[in-house]
């Protein structure tokens, strides 16, 4: 089995506070995952679940405190422009900080191009940067000359997608691409990953926290909790019968699109994120319905039901 | 804990380094100068007039430099005077010698404490009050006018504002004496005609200081206080019909007023440079008279002294009002 | 069927911009008619920019500089009365603020002053309406309101920013039902909140709204949010509102081709089928589309779209719609 | 349209505010009054001091003010106010310690040219070889406790001084005494080391002297170096009533038993209870403080002067006309050269530079020509002119440059004060044709102005003009002259600075003036090219005797650049004059015609040398309020000097008249 | 140039725009100036102002016009050597402890807060004693410019802190984008705005703490500045002498200057802050 990307036992440790009191939190703890070529990949979970920073770590904006991380084949090298020139880009969460709002986006596209020398002159550039517009359903003459400012979020980030494009990238680690993209023009962004895996064969790491479009696009999903992959395999799996019990949560809680389906059992909320980080064993033990008293002693490994990958004691032969 | 160790420690430590190069820069500064205070003290006594045979200058020379203790190598006086800060002694005034720099200091301080205090006090208080009212008003007539009058009071050179104000009210109106701390003759006690006699002598510098001071703060304030009227949790308490009083002052203002107490901290130094020129200009028997004497007469020890002095206090001031600050702003509390 | 307590008549609010002598019209709510009952929750939805949050600030009767009041109506049903809240005086709206309508505003994050605590905050608004009690009292009202909330008690002695994002959401949810006002607007009181605790806000909100029997505006893009507890929902659209019905009619039989489009374009378990976007992008609110303002997104547009405003018109019994494909009134 | 009606008044406001505050002058109709110029009395018009009856506010907290005269303190705020040792270091004396406090041996009052007697009971008497002076002592005099003043005092305080190092005198003492001892109670006898015909000049009391200290003080004190001398004791008619902790302000009241200390005994009662000496931080304060009767004698700059005199109402300089100012101060002003730099040590070039120089314009520039100015290293000023200007005017007259080529040039110009006199003048002040006012006001003649000669000297020398007229030393290179002077704007100094500036740039050297705090320490050190320091120092100010202003070219003071120098700071010196202080050391100064005779010798020297150009005598910005105290000693009635910052002023207090006020 | 167009819509832009073109013409004409202004007793003294003199002449002998048209232009010169260079003193510690961080920043960041902590005004008065020799514009200049940075570098670098978070900077470095090229097309944008804000506050202050050292005499005298031309006024009692055109002109010529470059830096951070923007619009 081929896989574009592997990341293996990737570990990040954040220090707050200053010299005298650290504050060490496990971020991202042991997390392992592959991307096969032309799959899209889901790295789901709430904020501050460390799935950002499973991204900035990929792409080379922060080191990893352990673990390695390996694209085609070459594990960790030093050298990060390498790494983007191969084929990994990104496009961002925000639509509207993607870009210098005092640039004019085109802007990138030319630099990208000159840094990256991918075309030999301008008129050259121009055709190569009106391809790949052209890609996401747009074209140069609709982006020459314009700010930012002057672009709905839904187009920026098809424009951010398309100057991702520019390398010809195997990977695009996309970040919570539509979180900030009106409801009504997400599917334009959601599609084009379909599309771009289609019809290029790009794999895309698809990071977000709305399950409903990760089940729409995705192949496989992974399910992080405080640092943790909880759960991981295909998406229709996982998401249609999902087995730990933070997975049910999240899927519960996502409101279905339809007045007959109104939620009826009421949830509570109570420990605070740091709490929860700080939690020695499973850290979803305090909010688990099905808690037990191994639960609280030591973080469960994984185990496989059904080709889903669980990390809950219940799926544990007893 | 958590507090002492993230808060206070890393500023406690600042503050010792800051302390610590503001003297080793006043100790230097000073000795790159050419002022010989020796050849000064001399000159000084032979231009006015007392008779120094000329044969004898030699020998003067070296009896000064023993007893003001500018023997030794750089390095040697810099210890020396390390050692002398720890035991509190600024040592000797060169120029007026044998009087200590602390009795000196001592002399003047209460003076210059009593001024700066009480109009940094009021103008920081007065020029908020009306700076954030004005600011909340910003559309009301006395607040424009209020505005105005700063921007054109502000740019007034600290000695032309105090002179016109000695001219019109000490000259034009005779409602002020002319110069000094007290009436002369007067014997400092805590009897009421001393003390209202002290205020009279105090009122035109401390005016002069509070309106300068003032306007400052109350231009600056009005700029804090339109930014946080725009802020959400402002808009919210008007939309909930809380009552305008208590949104000026328990939202407004007081959001308002914290980067005001951080600023006061850092204007400290600058109050400090106009009172120099106002205690120039009312004889005023202060710490700034003193210092610009001891800079005219290049009295090393005496300008070591006050410098020392005043980075001491202001620094101290500064890590007062930043240690104060979380009572003031929980976020910095409960970080 | 319930009786109607808020009414607006071709309610018209533009921002008048003048930057530094350059005049610009947002035309953000243009033209909306609007009948809310007692003890319903009224679910608006739209995308970003379509005028939603200047209604509301309409509707509260909030409007300031630079947004302007070009014309229309909002009459409150006070004790059987329609009172036409823009020819009130200011005090008289502040007299109604808190104690017959109040208000979730966008964001909540920020709309807490951080410097003092929760419980401070409930007391300036407690104080600024309830006269004649202590401290004390104050204290007590608040403490009772939350409990029966069933939030927790700690929350009144924190600071804002002590508060998780959703605890500062439903406190300030909390706050605005404080006086048990006739109608709650809340602006997208949702966004940017994890689904978990969107679910516990969303409820909160809904438990109030039972337990008082008010009315609720509820404001989010998020369909899913409106499905789950609208009863009625708007759709606006270039502020305007092209369709109202109740949630089950608009989910089941949107008329609408935007209503269509943004039922259609939301994913849903089960069902990988391709999905649309709402082609184009949303129009400019300081020059809209002549005509029906969807017309350049909308596939089954005719001529007369392009030059006309259809009436806002009730094809089906409570349901109504603004569309020239509905046939004619 | 609002906020620029707001604009408009606020902007009202100010400017009023400020032409308030800048009220011109009250034109005042000028009268007649008559002056004495040389015993002959002259009329002339001045303004009058008219008596004007005003509310003046209490400065004072517990002194009846129309019983206290108020004066400003000359040396500012005291630095050390509970200190009056003032033996040893400075300790601020013209707090009123030498006016009041003590009474020397004698004084100089150069207003009347006389030495008064003060505790001596006359002149001293020096041995054949000036080896031996006897010096006798006033009866009847007791110190301000009531213990009688003895020869005991005097001798305790010579062996005092003579055993601790700390003392100024002590080095003095130690290198010319032998022994001193009292033959009897008003009698004491020193015994030198070494011939000294100046000897007593030291407890000659001019801006301070050797004091006598009560010995029934300090003979019990352990370290009288360090001691306080707090409360102090003295022979003077007024003691110590209380000082400000400050040091702003000292109080002296008049002894009970004025009658006997040496100025009771001579003048009878001193007129003020009370005599305050206050300090002020700047001269705005000095004038607004006597404009409102709370100050009642002031020095001041000559605006101070100016303004002052503008506004007040009561009050007057010493002169009741132009140019208003003390002029008999014995002190002459002017350029210093620092001839240990070339090109200064030439004095050719000294000379080319006091060629360019314009007395005129330079005197306007600097004092708006209220100066008089003077061609020799003595002011024109008291005695002086009779000694040695006027007798000198013929040398003068004759004295020759050599500009080279054969070509010579007499410089000496007798015209130059009748040309000040027309810039006055031209200025609106009101002056007599009266020659004898002119020579009085203005001088008996200084140099030409003559940049043609200058130039020639220069070129003479081997210096060069550029294109531009800038001009080159003789090694090509530009001429920067810097010169330095004391910071203080209004003092002599820096107008000395300032006007020599102006005047070379006019002829073409680039001059700058820099002012410094640390001029003392440069000049001595001779790190300088000029300086507006005096050029040579102050004569005694009553007789003819010049020791002092010529003992400092001294070639045995001389030290090269970077020592400190003890002479003058020109660090000139020559064999010639060496000889003329052998002859002058070994006069006896009471002998005036040999005095006189080897003085002008000395004078001749320095004019011909020039190691530094005189200008105009030393003059005093004095401004007395007539509200509270009149009779103050104007120039129509010079009975005493006239500052209250000079030991003789307890020789004025009998004289001041209450005005009731 | 629309910005431009759209300063000149505030009447206080307008206002100070005009008076500072007013005293930069002043300051220009110099250049035609008959008189030396070092130069003493080149017109006669204590005129009151009149056609010959418009501003009359002091008792130095000098044209107060043209003195204080030298005045204005050495003011400026000063200033603008001292909001200049502290500006790129600013800039660069500003820039390299936003986007350096951690050591750098810190040692930085200490500098700075010290500047800021210590009474400079202190240091200042005794390194202008110890370089009073050497006085001219430029050296008074750098001495002020050596401590007008510290505020201003903080500004800069907490602007840039909260640059490097947003998400453009990521897309510049996938773009491929050097760290230099990212700093200055990146962020220069968004800090030249703060730096020219500053750099109007910086040329006040310098304005008045040359006037404040003037008045203590330590500043090179000949030089005719609004400060040294105060100070000659001051110390020949203009004042008292009622010579008021000789001492209201540095005055009311200073009051001018500070109140043009406060509007037109208060105009312009209005501009560039929106919510003050919709505030005033709304008036």
């Amino acid at each position: 089995m081929e896989k574009l990307l592997e990341v293996e036992h990737l570990t990040k440790v954040f220090t707050l506070g200053s010299l005298l009191s650290r504050i060490r939190i496990r971020a991202v703890d042991d997390v392992s995952f592959y991307i096969r070529p032309a799959e899209i990949f889901t790295l789901a979970g709430e904020s501050g679940c460390g799935k950002t920073t499973i991204a900035r770590i990929i792409l080379g904006f922060e080191e990893p405190t352990a673990g390695t991380i390996t694209y085609s084949g070459k594990r960790d090298a030093k050298n990060k422009k390498v790494w983007f020139t191969e084929g990994i880009q990104a496009i961002f969460q925000d639509p509207f900080g993607t870009f210098n709002p005092l640039r004019m986006v085109e802007r990138y596209f030319f630099e990208t191009i000159r840094n990256y020398r991918l075309a030999r002159n301008q008129e050259e550039a121009i055709r190569l940067i009106d391809e790949k517009l052209k890609a996401v359903g747009l074209s140069y003459e609709e982006v020459s000359c314009k700010y930012p400012s002057e672009f709905s979020g839904g187009q920026l980030q098809r424009i951010s997608i398309a100057r991702a494009l520019l390398t010809d990238p195997k990977l695009l680690v996309a970040d919570e691409p539509v979180s900030m993209v009106d409801a009504s023009l997400r599917m334009s962004v959601v599609n084009l990953f379909k599309k771009l895996k289609e019809e290029m064969g790009v794999s895309v790491l698809y990071i977000t926290h709305d399950l409903a479009t990760a089940y729409y696009v995705s192949d496989r999903i992974a399910i992080m909790f405080r640092g943790n992959i909880v759960e991981m395999g295909p998406v229709e799996k996982v998401l249609i019968r999902p087995l730990h019990p933070y997975t049910r949560l999240l899927r519960e809680s996502i409101p279905e699109a339809d007045p007959r389906q109104r939620w009826d059992k009421k949830i509570t909320l109570t420990e605070t994120e740091y709490q929860e980080y700080l939690r020695v064993g499973c850290k979803f033990a305090g909010r688990c319905p099905d808690v037990m008293e191994i639960c609280r002693k030591e973080m469960p490994g994984y185990v496989e039901v059904d080709g889903v990958l669980v990390r809950c004691y219940k799926y544990f032969p007893s | 804990m958590n507090f002492v160790k993230r808060y206070l420690i890393p500023r406690l430590v600042q503050y010792i380094l800051v302390v610590f190069l503001g003297v080793t820069a006043v100790f230097l500064i000073p000795r790159l100068t050419p002022t010989d205070p020796i050849a000064h003290t001399i000159a000084q006594i032979r231009s006015q007039g007392a008779y120094l045979d000329p044969a004898t200058v030699d020998e003067f020379i070296q009896d000064l430099k023993e007893l003001y203790g500018l023997e030794g190598s750089i390095l040697d006086q810099y210890i020396g005077l390390w050692k002398r800060l720890f035991r509190g002694d600024f040592g000797v005034s060169f120029f007026q010698f044998p009087t200590r720099v602390s009795e000196l200091v001592g002399r003047a301080l209460p003076w210059t404490v009593g001024l700066l205090l009480t109009t940094t006090v009021i103008s920081w208080v007065a020029g908020n009050l009306v700076g954030g009212l004005a600011g909340y008003f910003s559309r009301k007539r006395w607040a424009q006018a209020l505005d105005f009058a700063a921007m054109v009071i502000r740019p007034l050179p600290y000695y032309i504002f105090s002179f016109t104000l000695l001219l019109l009210f000490g000259y034009v109106i005779r409602l002020f004496p002319i110069a000094g701390g007290a009436a002369i003759g007067s014997v400092p006690s805590f009897t009421w005609s001393y003390i209202a006699d002290v205020l009279r002598h105090a009122f035109l510098p401390a005016l002069s200081l509070t309106i300068l001071g003032g306007t400052i703060w109350f231009q600056t304030m009005k700029l804090i206080v339109q930014n946080v009227n725009a802020e959400s949790f402002v808009q919210y308490a008007k939309l909930g019909g809380v009552k305008e009083g208590i949104i000026v002052s328990k939202y407004v203002i007081r959001n308002a007023m914290l980067p005001q107490i951080t600023a006061l901290g850092l204007a400290l130094g600058q109050i400090f440079s106009g009172a120099l020129i106002t205690e120039i200009v009312f004889s005023y028997p202060g710490l700034g008279t003193l210092l610009y004497n001891a800079v005219i007469t290049g009295d090393y020890n005496l300008i070591m002294g006050i410098t020392i002095f005043s980075i001491v206090a202001i620094t101290t001031a500064i890590l007062l009002l930043d240690l104060l600050y979380p009572l003031f702003d929980p976020r910095v509390r409960y970080r | 069927m319930n009786g109607t307590i808020l009414r607006t008549e071709q309610l018209q609010a533009f921002y008048v911009l003048d930057i530094f002598g350059t005049r610009k019209v947002i035309k953000a709510v243009n033209g909306v008619n609007l009948e809310i009952r007692e003890n319903e929750v009224y679910g608006i939805a739209g995308e970003s920019g379509c005028g939603k949050s200047t209604l509301l600030k309409a509707l509260y009767g909030a409007i300031d500089p630079p947004l302007r009041l070009m014309g229309g109506k909002v009459y409150y049903r006070i004790n059987g009365k329609d009172v036409d809240i823009f020819s009130l005086r200011p005090d008289e709206i502040k007299g109604l603020r808190w104690e017959y309508i109040s208000y979730v505003p966008q964001g909540s994050m920020s709309v807490l002053n951080p410097v003092i605590k929760v419980k401070e905050t409930y007391r300036d608004f407690l104080e600024s309406h309830v006269r004649g009690k202590t401290k004390d009292e104050i204290f007590e009202i608040a403490k009772e309101h939350i409990r029966a909330l069933g939030l927790p008690l700690t929350v009144l002695e924190a600071y804002p920013h002590q508060l998780s994002g959703g605890m500062r959401q439903r406190v300030t949810i909390a706050l605005a039902a404080l006086l048990k006002p006739r109608i709650i607007i809340a602006d997208e009181p949702t966004t940017a909140l994890d689904v978990v605790v969107q679910r516990g806000v969303i409820q909160l909100l809904k438990g109030i709204q039972e337990n008082l029997g008010n009315t609720i505006i509820l404001v989010t893009h998020d369909m899913g949010v409106q499905a789950n507890v609208a009863d009625r929902i708007g759709i606006m659209y270039a502020g305007q509102i092209v369709e109202e019905a109740t949630a089950g009619e608009i989910f089941g039989n949107p008329l609408h081709p935007y209503t269509r489009y943004l039922i259609n374009s939301l994913p849903r378990f089960g069902d990988k089928g391709m999905r649309e976007s709402v082609p184009g992008s949303p129009p400019s609110l300081a020059n809209p589309p002549s005509g029906c303002p969807f017309h350049p997104r909308c596939p089954y547009a005719y001529q007369i779209c392009t030059e006309r405003m259809p009436d806002f018109f009730e094809p089906v019994a409570y349901h109504k719609v603004a569309c020239w494909l509905m046939g004619e009134s | 349209m609002r906020s620029k009606t707001i604009l408009l008044i606020v902007s009202l406001l100010t400017t009023v505010g400020l032409l308030v505050a800048c009220r011109p002058a009250v034109p005042v109709t000028p009268v007649e009054v008559t002056r004495i110029v040389q015993g002959t009395p002259i009329v002339v018009t001045a303004t009058p001091a008219p008596v004007v009856k005003e509310k003046a506010p209490d400065v004072l907290g517990i002194l009846p003010r129309s019983e206290t005269l108020i004066a400003a303190q000359l040396t500012g705020r005291v630095g050390s106010p509970d200190d009056f040792n003032e033996w040893v270091g400075w300790k601020w004396r013209d707090r009123g310690m030498q006016q009041l406090m003590n009474e020397p041996l004698w004084s100089v009052d150069f207003a009347t040219g006389k030495i008064i007697n003060g505790l001596a009971d006359g002149d001293p008497v020096y041995n054949e070889n000036f080896t031996q002076v006897t010096i006798p002592l006033r009866k009847g005099v007791t110190w301000s406790d009531g213990q009688p003043f003895t020869a005991a005092d005097v001798v305790f305080t010579v062996e005092t001084l003579m055993k601790y190092e700390g003392f100024n005198a002590h080095s003095f003492f130690v290198e010319n005494v032998e022994s001193v001892s009292a033959p009897d109670d008003y009698t004491v006898v020193f015994k030198l080391k070494q011939p000294n015909s100046r000897f007593h000049t030291t407890f000659l009391d001019r801006w301070g002297s050797t004091w006598i200290m009560p010995k029934h003080i300090f003979e019990k004190v352990d370290d009288p170096v360090k001691f306080q001398f707090n409360p102090p004791v003295g022979t003077g008619p007024y003691k110590l009533h209380s000082y400000d902790p400050a040091g702003y302000w000292t109080i002296w009241e008049r002894r009970e038993d004025w009658d006997k200390s040496p100025t009771g005994i001579m003048f009878g009662e001193p007129k003020p209870k009370y005599i305050v000496f206050q300090a002020f931080a700047n001269e705005g304060a000095k004038i607004l403080a006597q404009l409102t009767h709370q100050l009642d004698a002031v020095d001041l700059s000559a605006e101070g002067l100016k303004a002052a005199l503008a506004q007040g109402k009561t009050n007057r300089a010493y002169q009741p006309t132009f140019p208003w100012v003390v002029n008999n101060d014995p002190c002459i002003t002017g350029l210093t050269f620092n001839t240990a730099k070339p090109p200064y040590d030439n004095p050719e070039v000294r000379w080319a530079l006091l060629l360019a120089i314009d007395i005129v314009e330079y005197e306007a520039q600097a004092v708006d020509g209220a100066a008089t100015m003077s061609p020799v290293h003595v002011p024109s000023l008291g005695p002086y002119p009779d000694y040695y200007i006027k007798p000198m005017q013929d040398w003068l007259k004759e004295f020759t440059l050599d500009l080279g080529g054969g070509e010579t040039f007499k410089p000496y110009d007798p015209e130059a004060p009748a040309r000040l006199a027309e810039y006055a003048k031209s200025r609106g002040y009101v002056i007599p044709d009266d020659p004898a006012f002119i020579a009085q006001a203005f001088g008996y003649g200084w140099y030409k102005y003559a940049p043609d000669a200058a130039e020639k000297l220069l070129i003479k020398n081997g210096f060069s003009r550029d294109a531009d007229g800038k001009w080159r030393l003789p090694d090509g290179k530009p001429w920067r002259i810097e010169v330095i002077s004391r910071s203080d704007m209004s003092h002599l100094e820096y107008r000395n600075a300032a006007a020599a500036v102006q005047q070379w740039k006019k002829f073409g050297i680039d001059a700058v003036h820099v002012p410094s705090d640390n001029v003392s320490a440069l000049t001595q050190y001779g790190e300088y090219d000029v300086s507006g320091n005096w050029p040579a120092f102050e004569p005694w100010g009553a007789g003819a005797d010049l020791s002092r202003v010529l003992d400092v070219f001294n070639s045995a003071y001389v030290k090269p650049i970077g020592e400190m120098t003890q002479g003058h700071t020109s660090r000139w010196s020559s064999p010639e004059m060496d000889d003329v202080l052998k002859r002058l050391r070994e006069t006896d100064p009471t002998k005036t015609d040999q005095v006189v005779a080897i003085g002008t010798e000395g004078l001749k020297i320095l004019v011909q040398n020039m190691p530094g150009i005189p200008t105009f005598g030393y003059i005093g910005f004095v401004s007395w309020d007539e509200y509270y105290w009149t009779n103050w000693p104007g120039a129509e009635n010079p009975y005493t000097q006239p500052y209250t910052h000079w030991g003789p002023f307890k020789y004025m207090t009998p004289f001041l008249q209450p005005t009731g006020n | 140039m629309k910005i431009l167009r759209d300063l000149f819509r505030d009447y206080r832009f307008v206002l100070s725009f005009c008076v500072l073109c007013l005293l930069l013409f002043l300051a220009f004409i110099t250049i035609f100036s008959p008189y030396d202004p070092t130069r003493w007793g080149v017109v006669p003294r204590d005129l009151k102002p009149s056609w010959e003199h418009p501003l009359g002449t002091s008792s130095k002998g000098q044209d107060v016009f043209w003195q204080a048209a030298f005045a204005v232009r050495n003011s400026l010169t000063i200033s603008l050597i001292a909001g200049v260079v502290s500006r790129i003193i600013a800039v660069i510690v500003g820039m390299v402890a936003g986007y350096k961080g951690r050591l750098t920043d810190r040692v930085l960041m200490f500098v700075s807060d010290s500047f800021l902590v210590i009474p400079l005004f202190l240091i200042i008065v005794m390194l202008a004693m110890l370089v009073r020799h050497l006085m001219n514009l430029v050296t008074l200049g750098l001495l002020l410019a050596i401590f007008g940075w510290a505020w201003d570098a903080r500004l800069i670098r907490s602007q840039i802190l909260s640059l490097r978070e947003r998400e453009f900077t990521q897309t510049a470095i996938l773009s491929g984008t050097g760290t230099l090229p990212l700093v200055l097309k990146e962020y220069m944008p968004f800090a030249i705005p703060l730096v020219f804000s500053t750099l109007i506050n910086n040329m006040s202050w310098a304005i008045g703490m040359e006037m404040t050292l003037a008045i203590l005499g330590l500043v090179n005298m000949d030089i005719p500045t609004l400060g040294t031309m105060l100070q000659w006024a001051i110390s020949y009692q203009a004042m008292l002498l009622g010579y008021w055109w000789w001492i209201l002109t540095p005055v009311v010529l200073a009051i001018l200057l500070f109140v043009a470059l406060y509007w037109l830096s208060v105009s312009i951070s209005e501009y560039l802050d929106p919510r003050t923007r919709l505030q005033r619009v709304g008036a």
